[in-house]
């Protein structure tokens, strides 16, 4: 058993999207700490881990990369509504290798094609991983999207995106500022503004199968503690 | 016992189309390379199933195409020894002479294990696996499995070709001893017909899948 | 998880997922070498599936059958009790399932390199087609069988994509060497970590690789 | 992209890694399954390793050597003018090393039942050991290259962890059936749509499992 | 044409030491099953390495265990038709029987492939894949690939075992005129010792890996 089981109702199992595993795993001796409970994480894509839940996982906390799959549980009853919150923020940010990287403004109409070259542009999945989603519609926002999309390099994920830029393999990438912020092999040569895309949110709720302890976590991941934490990290906190 | 056998059957170019009865004792089969001698045993055996006819053992009928009669080679209870040894390659002598002992019926047993052993002079072997056995041994090893699943019908497929003529002329009297103790009927066959001209009680030749 | 809990959980998961399929997958060789009937392509497709489909689909696709509120799931657990989802044995049915192609296609190929004329002689001397199966057939297709388990169990050793969809990645549980690599990969600046892990695994597997050829050349000697 | 050019692609990128690695795997089956030396276990090893390691491994390695800023790569890049990041021709590179256990497991263990004394006979009749490899040992391996190249385009349509790493998931360059059903089972409400190219999946493998089918009856039967 | 066989090689547990020179002609090889016959003419074939000794042909040396001295099996240019018939089962007779063709060097054919197909009756099965031959189909094919090969010596290992009466009576003196006319040393094993008793200019006896 994980969660639930008798006699070991302090076991918390949560289900959080793999970008937050460097900031979770910090907090994970706070977090007990703080609350009595042990934490159990569980990283994925949001997307699975939503799936996951409706399937009947005993997670007790979800702590998602995605409003989308937030929503595809809230629609299905399967989080407590009171419980939503938008825990955490992120920022968009331009990358190229750390090597050759020049500031490039970052304004509607800018030359990011001309910046490209023959080389493409490593992003997220744009159909299906969030960091993709929001840097198409920055993209679009900014009338350049269509200038780019014959150079895109689809990524997995956020990290695999970061990977190709740090690799020296595409001379630009589009991550979150708190991915960039990890790799020294990248710098951050533009942020894209908070009005050209949709606000980026990590959405948190207590799952229909979680209890007090994982309210209680959640209430901890709010404290100012944990947002120092989060915020070292490159996340928005409010 | 009698066996009677009246089959026809096409192997490629060749029509196999025999008809024979033959009765209790030594059963010569003889013809040239192609004849059809070992198809004929195949046949006997369960191996081949023919296109038609009958196969039948006294009253026990074990193929009969137009009733759509056909017993499983397993069930026949047909010793056979092939052309070539075809020896279990897992099992170590000893194994492969057992192999069909375990299926065989009877509580008595005229077939001592150490008798066997003995005249087919495998006793050095018993503990060797087939691959560092030579041709004749091989074939020795096969012939005493043969014997010993306690058949009711022994089929013999050139089984001393290999075999010096020392051994060969004390395996002939065994066998015909085997066939006047326990009455086991024997189809024999052989290119080298002075092998079983004094013994055969009959003897068919066949040439281009027909009895001559 | 220490490392070391990592490995006893993942070898763990890697044996019970070769042991318990081997039989399924020897079955189905079987049926393929040797079966004449009308489903037989169609079992061949579903066969390879696993192998066809991108491991998240064929992970999905268990989490939607045999998850809690999957049909099979709910009957396992309201008549058995038998609980796969988010369980180290739902890691085990992901490894079995994805490995499941490889093992029956090496054992096939080496039923199918059996020499009937052995099973003829096996039938001659009164075996059943099933004795000759068991005394005959499987054993001189053991290389066979031998080479597809070590396959299946490397598959099991790096199976990630659809052992992640269907039982998540829970540390202790559900978190095999693969998973936990990939945990490392996500998080920047764990190169360190993951070339451990990443030597880890080569280990377990060039160890279970020796004992694999090991077995097989003592197979091969008993025969000489 | 259209499905018919997601197929087309799919299709491309499966022949080609199997066809072009076949070869190499023959090579590294007839090493493992003849060669007596000192590496060979490494070797072994080293051909597992892509079974082993999580395929996100698999990619990065492969972006980390073949990649334009890696030793193999650049050198490739210079002296050939051949690249393979983000092209479709990594993406065959992706597949083919996915697959390479699994075609050298399958030729090993035919070559490996091959009758020694029939390559003694070619030898009295004056064939050079190359020669009796030619032609004798690898054509009554053949039942085993074709399983292998089986496995091995099976596993190179269903490949997603490796390809997507090392070359991304470009729609029309590297974007095969297996990304393009990853993008989709990520979007909810897609399961429609995800539903439509796992059968087109299916339907390619069903046909090219018939078609290996189909090419093995005919080497049996050209045998009896 | 002189050879020269001079080996010690273990076999399990026989021990096998044999020294015999053997000049143009005819050699035949007897003794019982076991003596060591077969693993005699694998050592000169280059099957088996012996463990010590000398194999020559003439002043060719194909062995020489005291100076290193191995030559492969290809190179050695010695037909062999072994105890089974071990034809390619991929190959169809024709192309069995041309298999040791490609390599010979002979720009003059003294073993036309239409005689030997002749003489050894096998005009009818050249299309035919091996597993649909007889026992003795399948040994003539294997004779008849021996001996298009174009060797310098042949073994012969009980090649006439299951071939019947007439043929062995007609490939003898094929061979004899082979041998006469080409000058063909050949070492012949077999169990009948009354096939080569006329021929035979040399009668080597075997029991337990030595000559008696
Ligand atoms: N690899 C091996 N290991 C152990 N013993 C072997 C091996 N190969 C052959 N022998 C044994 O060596 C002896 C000689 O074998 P060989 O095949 O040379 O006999 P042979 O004279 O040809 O007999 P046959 O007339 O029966 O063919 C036999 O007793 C055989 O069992
Ligand atoms: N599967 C098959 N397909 C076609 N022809 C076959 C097949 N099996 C056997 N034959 C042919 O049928 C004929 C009879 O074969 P069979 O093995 O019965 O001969 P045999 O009398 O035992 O000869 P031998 O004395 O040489 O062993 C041969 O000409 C053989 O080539
Ligand atoms: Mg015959
Ligand atoms: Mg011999």
């Amino acid at each position: 058993g994980v969660a639930g089981a008798a006699g070991r109702q302090r076991d918390l199992l949560i289900f959080a999207a793999s970008s937050l595993q460097t900031a979770l795993d910090e907090l994970a001796p706070a977090i007990e700490h703080a609350t009595s409970v042990r934490v159990r994480v569980s990283y994925a894509a949001s997307s699975a881990l939503a799936r996951q839940i409706e399937s009947g996982a005993p997670a007790g906390l979800f702590l998602s990369a995605d409003l989308d799959w937030m929503n595809y549980l809230g629609d299905r009853h399967l989080i407590k509504s009171g419980t939503r919150v938008n825990l955490l923020g992120n920022t968009l940010v331009l990358i190229a290798p750390a090597s050759h990287a020049e500031p490039l403004a970052i304004v509607p109409g800018f030359p990011l094609a001309r910046a490209l070259g023959t080389g493409r542009l490593a992003i997220a999945e744009p159909a299906a991983v969030p960091a993709g989603k929001y840097a198409r519609a920055a993209l679009t926002s900014l009338g350049v999207w269509d200038s780019v999309a014959a150079k895109l390099a689809p990524a997995e994920n956020v990290r695999a995106a970061l990977l190709f830029v740090s690799r020296g393999e595409a001379p630009f990438g589009i991550v979150y500022r708190s991915d960039a912020l990890a790799d020294r092999g990248v710098a951050i040569v533009g942020t894209f503004p908070a009005t050209s895309h949709p606000p980026i949110v990590y959405p948190a709720a207590v799952t229909t199968a979680g209890g007090a302890d994982a309210a209680r976590v959640l209430e901890f991941l709010q404290t100012a503690a944990a947002k120092a934490v989060f915020a070292r990290q490159g996340f928005l906190v409010d | 016992m009698s066996v009677r056998i009246d089959v026809v059957h096409a192997l490629g170019q060749l029509q196999l189309n025999v008809s024979i009865t033959t009765s209790a004792g030594l059963t010569a089969v003889i013809g040239p390379s192609g004849a059809g001698k070992t198809s004929l045993l195949n046949i006997v055996a369960g191996v081949i199933r023919p296109d038609r006819g009958v196969v039948r053992l006294d009253d026990d009928v074990l193929v009969d195409t137009a009733k759509g009669i056909w017993r499983p080679t397993h069930t026949r209870r047909i010793g056979y020894v092939f052309q070539a040894p075809r020896l279990f390659p897992h099992l170590t002598v000893r194994r492969n002479l057992g192999y069909g002992r375990w299926f065989s019926p009877a509580v008595t047993d005229p077939f001592a294990f150490d008798d066997v052993v003995d005249l087919l002079d495998l006793g050095a072997l018993l503990a060797r696996m087939p691959a560092r056995l030579s041709g004749g041994e091989a074939q020795r090893v096969a012939l005493g499995r043969a014997l010993l699943s306690q058949p009711r019908l022994l089929l013999l497929d050139e089984p001393l070709a290999s075999v010096d003529q020392a051994r060969r002329d004390e395996v002939l009297p065994y066998l015909d001893r085997l066939r006047a103790e326990i009455r086991l009927p024997t189809i024999y066959v052989t290119h080298t017909p002075a092998e079983v001209e004094s013994r055969a009680e009959q003897i068919v030749a066949m040439d281009r899948g027909r009895v001559v | 998880m220490t490392d070391a809990a990592i490995i006893a959980l993942s070898l763990k998961i890697a044996v019970v997922a070769t042991v318990a399929s081997a039989p399924f997958a020897m079955l189905a060789a079987l049926v393929l070498a040797r079966g004449r009937f009308w489903g037989r392509s169609l079992l061949n497709a579903i066969v390879h599936l696993p192998l066809v489909l991108p491991p998240v689909v064929t992970g999905y696709a268990l989490l939607r059958v045999l998850g809690r509120h999957g049909p099979v799931g709910a009957l396992l657990e309201s008549t058995f009790g038998v609980v796969f989802a988010f369980r180290w044995t739902g890691a085990a049915v992901a490894a079995a399932v994805m490995g499941f192609p490889l093992m029956v296609r090496a054992i096939r190929l080496a039923i199918e390199s059996v020499d009937r004329d052995l099973e003829d002689a096996a039938g001659t001397l009164g075996a059943s087609p099933w004795w000759t199966l068991a005394t005959v057939t499987m054993p001189l297709a053991l290389p066979g069988v031998l080479a597809g388990m070590v396959l299946g169990f490397a598959k099991a050793l790096g199976e990630f994509g659809a052992t992640i969809t269907f039982v998540s990645n829970i540390p202790g549980e559900t978190q095999t060497l693969a998973l936990a690599i990939f945990s490392l990969i996500q998080t920047p600046g764990s190169d360190r970590a993951v070339m451990r892990l990443v030597g880890l695994s080569v280990g377990v597997s060039f160890a279970a690789l020796m004992l694999s050829e090991y077995l097989a050349r003592r197979v091969a000697r008993g025969r000489s």
